[in-house]
């Protein structure tokens, strides 16, 4: 095997193309072979062992789980090297021409969550337009496109939209109080759980494709309001207008300063081992990580990707070949 | 390329074999090939396969067994400390077997002379840079073990693969010359070349027997981890599919269950009757030029890929029934909330299985002999009654593999209820809701971010396994059907 | 029932003797039916056709564009001081020089056709060059390097213009639409506007699209189907060449052979129940078996067909059997009669008989392999993949490719709306790949066509 | 049921004619199967159709109720009128046609059902029985007319497939009488029954004569001159003679008719 | 080709036995079709089996060269020798037995093949014709031993299932004929011809008693009476007399045979 093999995250993908794609134009390298099919298959996939026949990097759209980096090192996977490339902004978009809107995660959380405190009771979500849930909004009726339970996503906007706003309602207090649970973590568990259980009544929909099934749906359905990545949004400026998030407008320079509160981090791991044995790969992880690249003035930036501001650190981290849990 | 040649003497050995055989039945018969036990063809046949057939199975299992050996013997002469830390052997010995293959390029190339190449003691520098000019792709400056590896991982393949050439072409020949005595005018050819045939055909089917052997072992341990991670109760009884980041998921297969039959069902209430329909319509009442037209038209459908199916209902589908059944629709009943529907996924899913059905019942009525469908027009039957009482029950047993065809596909379908019918799971009996299958769960958990070994992903396999067994009890049942209510024509 | 209805042969009466002509109510009740039958069956084929001719239109509609596209014709000076600061032509000297070193010299190529047109501009040559695809970099320094003794001369070149302004020249971008973009502004509208009027800038049939690579995200407009055509191509080899043989063969010996006792139909049950497997399944299968097991490449077309086939045998299989079990058994009795052997009856006899339900299993079965993803998936062939074609036989089998379904998925999931497009003219060309395979099935299975 | 009235009056009476047809030619593609054939087939009669094999026979018999329009290749001109109604009329549903023209075919083609639902099929699809009850007694009554009810009394529900070959003709026949068509043609309805079998045959068919018109294809001279009135005889597509069946037998006018007969020419 | 000899010689002296069956019965499913028979079937020598319609006959003669194999729900218990050895034997091959025991079958069964074709099958698969211009020739000859090669002649290239069914019914017999077997079993194989063609099939069915043996299944006492050396009359799946054919005709033993010649019970 010549060329370098990379799987994983769908989202990381288009960043890792384009890398892949500079690295074979400049390189004497082949272009590294970049599969799609999801962090958790990618990461089962790098876990599957040491070897020529396993992949030599994984993207993720999330950080590798202890559980995972287990099942690596049962495997033999043992030097794993993590590279954080930045972050994926994640913004909300209604359709061009209807009305703007301006949030708060407590309006998300009212208008999705499957029940919300109204007169003092835990109630069936009633709320089916958008001014029901804060007068400031048209009369517009709520239909939301929420990212499926398979996409990583859905976990930050039910951390940091749902249950930001379930906490900050104050609701969250009497989900505890009508939580059952053995002690009080196993309560305020529960009481989390439910705080971000989302209505099933048609009002939200999952969506499981990717952001062009939800720019379709939003389409169909003027009044659909979506959740996309920050770079689908900016390559559909024609189509989609986008919502302020407490006031802050989504932008790369925004949610790399962290004012913008909805992000997540992307990463990608390195296989140790196969440094040295896999011609180019560690030259394609500096590569990926190079300023002329990855920096905010590079062509990932250029396209969508929140540059980490840290990104000296890590391009020394992949130098040094800094693995997981300390060690060389 | 060794291997072309030897695969071009041995198909070269079987065509001789096949001349030799063939002459020599003849000659033993003196010429004339009625007094052959059989026809002169078969003779040539048994030469041809008895030489090849053990032969190439000798070198399959060559190349099979022979690069372990060598990996296991040169594997053994790395010395541990050649062997960096957080690496392993296998890494290793792609290195062994990186340098191997570049010292025969570079001898390709003529920068390296085959002695140079063997030789133990060359100086490690100039062999690096020699192989570098020869273009071969190193990633580290070579170490002496591993010289002496790839040195010895060269010359034991070698050696191997030309005792491999010797032992094939061996067999081959002893093959052709055992089956060459034997050939003689009472020789039954025929027989031993027809039972290997049917060696071959049970070969064929126990490929299908094996792969559903290796489906469910591939899907077995994953399935028990999922259930030592998740209460089987929950699983087969609970009622609510919820998959949840943190842990504490309802993963019952119910609801996803239902979601599956219903729209199984409704797709395959569209596919069926639109297909039979026009099956008969091509088999019994179009000319042949409309049917040659239309059935590959037909075809087509099958063949269309499924996310424009995906897209016609979200983009089309959709939202024409809503705006028929919807709020302030046409109909003005209010029923339909959003696109996402049961009904679209069915509908679009059903127009994609038209051609299971309508092609391949097509094909099957036509086989129904004409002497039936004259017998019931003779009687003064419609061309309908005869086609609905005498045709498709003579038909049925092609038209229900037909039909098992296509709800197969439904099941197996995702791009189109995904986008069609959402992913929302829940038991509700409205056509006009958002439901989820199975298969389409299976893939989103399988591909999602959820970490690989948690129930979240694993339930994949459970789900892929219960519905393995789900589908085996409806087949039992078509099998069932078929024997009951099969009519067999002459 | 009718007055028709009379019990036969209790009176002497005879039936009451209508005329040919006029239909008594029966009749016309079954006539009736008749007609609704035969209507019901035009309706059916009409269904079919319709929602093959809508399908079939919005998927030409939405792909034609991508056959062609815009270029921008540009005279670049090859500086010598940029390129090979040495000046001994030392070609990996010239190698140092990145892509993204190619950026200014276009940009300034451009500034001086700007110029010479006589375009007023206030844009600098920097953002002037965006107007330009990313892949003119690559393209100019592929031709750099292969041929140094140019550097320092002046060189025409055909470049791709940016999906945008490809776009803007198709008219799916507009003035109005770019308000928000960052990646194009009015102003390099002007120019493109202007360059378009002094006919350097114009819309071509683009080869490239049917027969190049993918790009990635950021090119849409350089990104072609070609090698995954390819893929597509080796996978189709590799599964026509196993599962039809294979499926038939299992056929013939479950249906002629096997003896008719519950371990067939074990096996019988088994095969349709295989046809329900989804398809990621197989893709599990084949990641276990042939990637992990047998170490075979990832992403190889051979391993990709070698899952297809096992995903089409049931199909084929299930067609086979049901077709061989509609010959009647009086054309098996006849050619055993003459003393040919089981074997020879059915190769004979039976299997040409079968033989349009078998093309017909095998039309279904490759149109769906053809279009299939999700088994892909797991295999390794989703994704970005393979730049270049393959250079032989062997490595079309083996080194990484995509296939055109997954290659339009992909296209499918892109942000930038160019590949929107570009996914709908891959459909089309998927399109045209199964209509060729078919109708050789098709030409095939019409001459085997016969009632008896 | 069967009477024993086994001889055959040859009333030479002028009867209506049931069927008319004039300059029937008809062709499969290229070959001229049937050559100009004016023929009249009288009401209460019964018709023999002799000749030499593939001299037409079927394919004309097959033209009378239009059966001829399932062969593809099969082309039929001139007239054929029932009743003095042209058959070939558009205005005429074949179905209907047919439903009076009943046929039993040259080689058995029962259905592959049940014995019962063979005989059933023609009275369900045309309503002839109100009930259970009444159908089970006209599937009864035919297999008895068809001469096989003993053979199949115990075995209704064993498929018509399985029977002999012998057994599948007189089941084919019973469910062609069971429709009561007002012409039936048989199409050499003996070719595999025993001497008994034949003789209840030939007695059903000298039955049915009393209200309907028979029309036999047979081989058998003595058959012919048993149970017909009228004989024609076919020859290469010719009707080269018709007339009385004892003047044909005894006296023909055509040498070739006189060949055929001597068992000269074939 | 055809010898112009049309008697029968009686000869009666003892030949060698080609076919014997000890005990043979045949169920389909419950049925008892063939009830404990035992018969000889001698070499160069014609034996007809008669009886009515359904008493077992083409059961029997299936059995003979384990055609009834192809039939799942039968079973065969009794030995069947042929020149001596057991064709049951589970060492034999039912194709080499079928190569040497043809069959022509009741219902005319031709491939959906050229008439060419057809007929070429047999010798292709067994080898008999060294070259192109032997097959044409052994095509020709069975042909028109099965007397139907001045009617295809010309259309050698039609296919089989388009003839008329008298045709189809020599075809077949040409079929069979031209594989030369040892053993011709022949199921009616004139109940669709006319009386010439039977002429011309039953000289040939005498031709072929020269060398071979043959078994023909009738329902017409004189056929049997005419092309027969010895006689089987099965009657409800029991062998109820075997003998000499003029002996059988002239003075039967068993009073069912005596009935059924007579034409008393079918
Ligand atoms: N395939 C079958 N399944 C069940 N029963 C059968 C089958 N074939 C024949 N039989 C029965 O076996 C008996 C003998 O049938 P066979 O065909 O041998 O009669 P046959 O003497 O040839 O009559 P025919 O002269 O009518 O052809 C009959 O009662 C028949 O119904
Ligand atoms: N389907 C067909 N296609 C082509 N030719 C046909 C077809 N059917 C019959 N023929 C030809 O038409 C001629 C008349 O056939 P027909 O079946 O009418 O003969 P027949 O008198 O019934 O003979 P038989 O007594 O042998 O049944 C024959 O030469 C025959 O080969
Ligand atoms: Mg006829
Ligand atoms: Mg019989
Ligand atoms: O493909 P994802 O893992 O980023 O959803």
């Amino acid at each position: 095997r010549d060329q370098v093999q990379v799987a994983g995250s769908s989202t990381v993908l288009p960043y890792a193309s384009i890398v892949a794609e500079a690295f074979g134009e400049n390189f004497d390298f082949p272009t590294p072979v970049v599969e799609s099919g999801g962090s958790s298959a990618g990461l089962k996939r790098f876990c599957e062992g040491v070897g020529e026949n396993t992949i030599d990097v994984a993207n993720a759209s999330r950080k590798i789980r202890e559980k995972e980096i287990k099942a690596c090192a049962d495997a033999g996977v043992t030097d794993i090297i993590e590279v954080q490339i930045g972050y994926d902004g994640i913004v909300f978009a209604s359709d061009i021409n209807g009305n703007s809107f301006a949030f708060t995660p407590d309006d998300w959380y009212k208008a999705l969550s499957a029940q919300v405190v109204v007169d003092g009771q835990l109630v069936d979500n009633p709320y089916k337009t958008w001014d029901q849930v804060n007068p400031n909004f048209p009369a517009q009726p709520i239909a939301a496109f929420v990212p499926g339970t398979k996409h990583g996503t859905r976990e930050v906007f039910e951390d940091k939209v749902i249950l930001a706003g379930c906490e900050h309602t104050g609701d969250f207090d009497a989900y505890l109080a009508a939580a059952e649970g053995d002690s009080d973590k196993a309560k305020k568990k529960a009481a989390e759980k439910a705080c971000i259980a989302l209505r099933t009544d048609g009002v939200s929909v999952d969506i499981d494709g990717d952001y062009t099934e939800t720019l379709a749906r939003i389409d169909s359905n003027k009044d659909g309001i979506g959740v996309f990545g920050l770079a689908f949004y900016e390559n559909n400026t024609d189509k989609l207008q986008v919502a302020t998030m407490s006031d802050v407008v989504p932008s790369t320079e925004s949610i790399a300063t962290g004012e913008y509160p909805v992000s997540r981090p992307l990463f990608f791991y390195v296989k140790k081992a196969h440094i040295g044995v896999i011609p180019g790969l560690k030259e394609f992880a500096e590569f990926f990580v190079a300023d002329e690249i990855a920096g905010p003035d590079g062509p990932l930036a250029e396209y969508g990707l929140v540059s980490d501001p840290e990104l000296i650190k890590v391009q020394e981290a992949v130098a040094n070949e800094t693995v997981l849990g300390g060690g060389s | 390329m060794a291997l072309s040649w030897i695969l071009l003497t041995l198909l070269a050995l079987a065509v001789l074999g096949y001349f030799a055989g063939r002459s020599r039945a003849l000659a033993s018969a003196e010429g004339d090939a009625r007094a052959l036990h059989s026809l002169p063809s078969y003779y040539g046949y048994n030469v041809a396969l008895t030489a090849l057939v053990p032969a190439l199975g000798l070198l399959i299992l060559w190349l099979l067994v022979q690069p372990l050996i060598v990996n296991n013997t040169v594997s053994g002469m790395i010395p541990d400390t050649a062997i960096a830390e957080g690496s392993d052997r296998g890494l290793v010995m792609s290195e062994v077997r990186r340098v191997a293959y570049g010292l025969d390029g570079a001898i390709a190339s003529g920068l390296l002379s085959e002695v140079q190449a063997r030789n133990a003691d060359a100086d490690i520098e100039a062999l690096t840079q020699s192989l570098k000019d020869a273009g071969q792709v190193l990633t580290q400056d070579i170490s002496k073990p591993i010289l002496l590896a790839a040195q010895k991982y060269r010359s034991m393949t070698s050696t191997g693969s030309t005792a491999m050439q010797i032992m094939v072409l061996v067999v081959a020949l002893l093959g052709a010359a055992f089956a060459y005595i034997r050939t003689h005018r009472e020789f039954r050819a025929r027989n031993v070349v027809e039972q290997g045939i049917l060696a071959l055909l049970l070969l064929a089917a126990s490929i299908a027997i094996l792969t559903t052997v290796g489906i469910v072992l591939s899907m077995l341990f994953e399935t028990m981890n999922f259930f030592q991670l998740h209460s089987w109760k929950d699983f087969f009884f609970g009622s609510t599919w919820a998959p949840n980041f943190r842990g504490g998921s309802e993963l019952s297969i119910l609801p996803l269950l239902w979601g599956t039959l219903y729209i199984s069902v409704i797709a395959l209430l569209v596919a069926v009757p639109i297909g039979l329909f026009a099956a008969i319509y091509l088999s019994e009442y179009a000319t042949g030029a409309t049917r040659s037209i239309a059935k590959p038209l037909l075809e087509i459908l099958a063949g269309i890929p499924t996310i424009v199916y995906g897209l016609f209902a979200l983009l089309t589908v959709g939202p024409a029934l809503v705006s028929l059944f919807g709020d302030g629709g046409a109909l003005g009943l209010g029923w339909m909330a959003s696109s996402n529907a049961v009904l679209t996924a069915g509908l679009v899913m059903g127009i994609m299985l038209i051609p299971f059905v309508s092609s391949l019942s097509d094909d099957i009525i036509n086989a129904v002999p004409q002497s039936m469908r004259d017998g019931s027009l003779g009687l003064g039957a419609t061309k309908s009654e005869t086609v609905r009482q005498v045709v498709l029950p003579a038909a049925l047993p092609g038209i229900v593999g037909a039909i098992l065809l296509a709800a197969s596909r439904a099941i197996g379908e995702t791009m189109i209820v995904v986008m069609a019918a959402g992913a929302i799971a829940k038991f509700s009996g409205n056509p006009f809701e958002a439901m989820t299958t199975i298969t389409t769960r299976i893939v989103s958990q399988l591909t999602g971010d959820t970490d690989f070994a948690s129930p979240e992903t694993l339930v994949a396999f459970a789900l892929g396994l219960t519905l393995f067994v789900i589908t085996l009890g409806l087949n039992i049942f078509a099998l069932y059907i078929v024997r009951k209510y099969r009519e067999q024509y002459e | 029932m009718t007055d028709i209805s009379q019990s036969p042969g209790a009176s002497s009466a005879a039936k009451p003797k209508g005329s040919l002509f006029d239909k008594d109510a029966r009749t016309k009740r079954r006539n009736a039916a008749e007609g609704r039958f035969k209507l019901y069956g035009i309706a059916a084929i009409g269904i079919g056709l319709l929602m093959l001719i809508v399908l079939v239109t919005n998927i030409v509609t939405a792909g034609t564009g991508a056959f062609q596209q815009s270029f921008l014709e540009l005279n670049v000076e090859l500086k010598e001081d940029k390129l090979d600061k040495k000046g001994n032509r030392n070609i990996e000297d010239i190698k140092k020089v990145s892509t993204f070193g190619y950026a200014p010299l276009i940009a300034s190529a451009l500034e001086s056709e700007v110029q010479k047109l006589g375009i007023q501009t206030d844009l600098k040559p920097k953002e002037m060059g965006k107007i330009l695809s990313k892949a003119a970099q690559a393209e100019l320094r592929n031709y750099v390097i292969a041929n140094p003794d140019e550097i320092g001369k002046t060189v025409s070149f055909r470049f791709l213009v940016n999906s945008r302004v490809d776009g803007y020249m198709k008219g799916r971008v507009t003035r109005e639409s770019i308000a928000n973009d960052k990646s194009i502004s009015v102003a390099q509208l002007d120019v493109v506007d202007q360059l378009r009027d002094s006919g350097v800038l114009y819309k071509a049939f683009n080869p490239d699209f049917i027969f190049g690579s993918d790009a990635s995200d950021q090119r849409p407009e350089a990104a072609g189907i070609g090698v995954s055509m390819l893929g597509s191509l080796f996978m189709m080899f590799v599964v026509l060449a196993l599962a039809l043989p294979i499926g038939v063969a299992a056929s013939i010996y479950l249906e002629e052979f096997a003896p008719q006792n519950r371990l067939t139909d074990i096996i019988e049950v088994n095969i349709s129940n295989l046809a329900a497997v989804p398809s990621i399944v197989f893709g599990i299968l084949g990641l276990a078996v042939f990637i992990n097991y047998m170490h075979l490449p990832t992403s190889a077309p051979l391993v990709g067909g070698l899952v297809l086939t096992l995903m089409t045998l049931p199909t084929i299989i299930i067609s086979t059997r049901a077709s061989l079990k509609a010959v009647p058994p009086s054309i098996r009795d006849a050619a055993l009669g003459v003393g040919a052997s089981k074997m020879q009856s059915v190769f004979h006899h039976v299997l040409p008989l079968a033989a349009p339900g078998i093309l017909t299993g095998t039309i279904i079965g490759l149109a769906q392999a053809l279009g299939e993803t999700a088994p892909l998936l797991l295999i390794g062939m989703v994704g970005f993949i393979a730049s270049n074609p393959p250079d032989g036989i062997v490595a079309g089998f083996l080194s990484p490719n995509s296939a055109m379904p997954a290659q339009i998925y992909e296209w499918s999931k892109r942000a930038d709306p160019a590949f929107y497009e570009r996914a709908w003219g891959g459909i089309i060309i998927l399109l045209i790949f199964l209509v060729t395979m078919n109708t050789i099935a098709v030409i095939l299975r019409r001459r085997f066509e016969r009632r008896w | 049921m069967m009477n024993d009235m086994t001889r055959v009056e040859r009333t030479v009476d002028s009867k209506a004619i049931k069927i008319a047809a004039n300059n029937v030619q008809v062709h499969y593609g290229d070959t001229h199967a049937i050559k100009d054939v004016n023929v009249e087939i009288e009401d209460k009669t019964v018709t023999a159709f002799i000749g030499p094999s593939g001299c037409g026979k079927s394919t004309f018999l097959r033209c009378l109720n239009r059966m001829n329009d399932t062969i593809d290749i099969c082309r039929v001109t001139g007239d054929i009128l029932l009743d003095g109604e042209d058959i070939y009329d558009k205005r005429v549903d074949p179905v209907q046609l047919r439903a009076k023209v009943g046929m039993v075919f040259q080689k058995p083609n029962p259905f592959p059902k049940s014995i019962y639902d063979n005989v059933a099929y023609g009275p369900r699809i045309h309503g002839l029985a109100k009930n259970k009850a009444e159908l089970d007694e006209i599937v009864e009554k035919s297999l008895r007319r068809g001469a096989i009810w003993d053979e199949v009394k115990d075995r209704l529900d064993a498929p018509g497939t399985g029977l002999s070959g012998g057994q599948q003709q007189r089941l084919c026949i019973a469910r062609a009488v069971a429709t009561e068509p007002e012409v039936l043609l048989m199409d050499e309805p003996c070719s595999a029954l025993d001497p008994i079998a034949t003789a209840q045959v030939e007695e059903l068919i000298d039955d049915l004569r009393k209200r309907y018109s028979v029309v036999i294809v047979t081989h058998s001279m003595q058959q012919a001159a048993r149970v017909s009135q009228k004989t024609a005889f076919f020859h290469l597509g010719n009707l080269v003679e018709f007339g009385e069946t004892g003047q044909i037998f005894t006296n023909p006018e055509d040498p070739r008719t006189e060949s055929y007969i001597t068992g000269r020419i074939g």
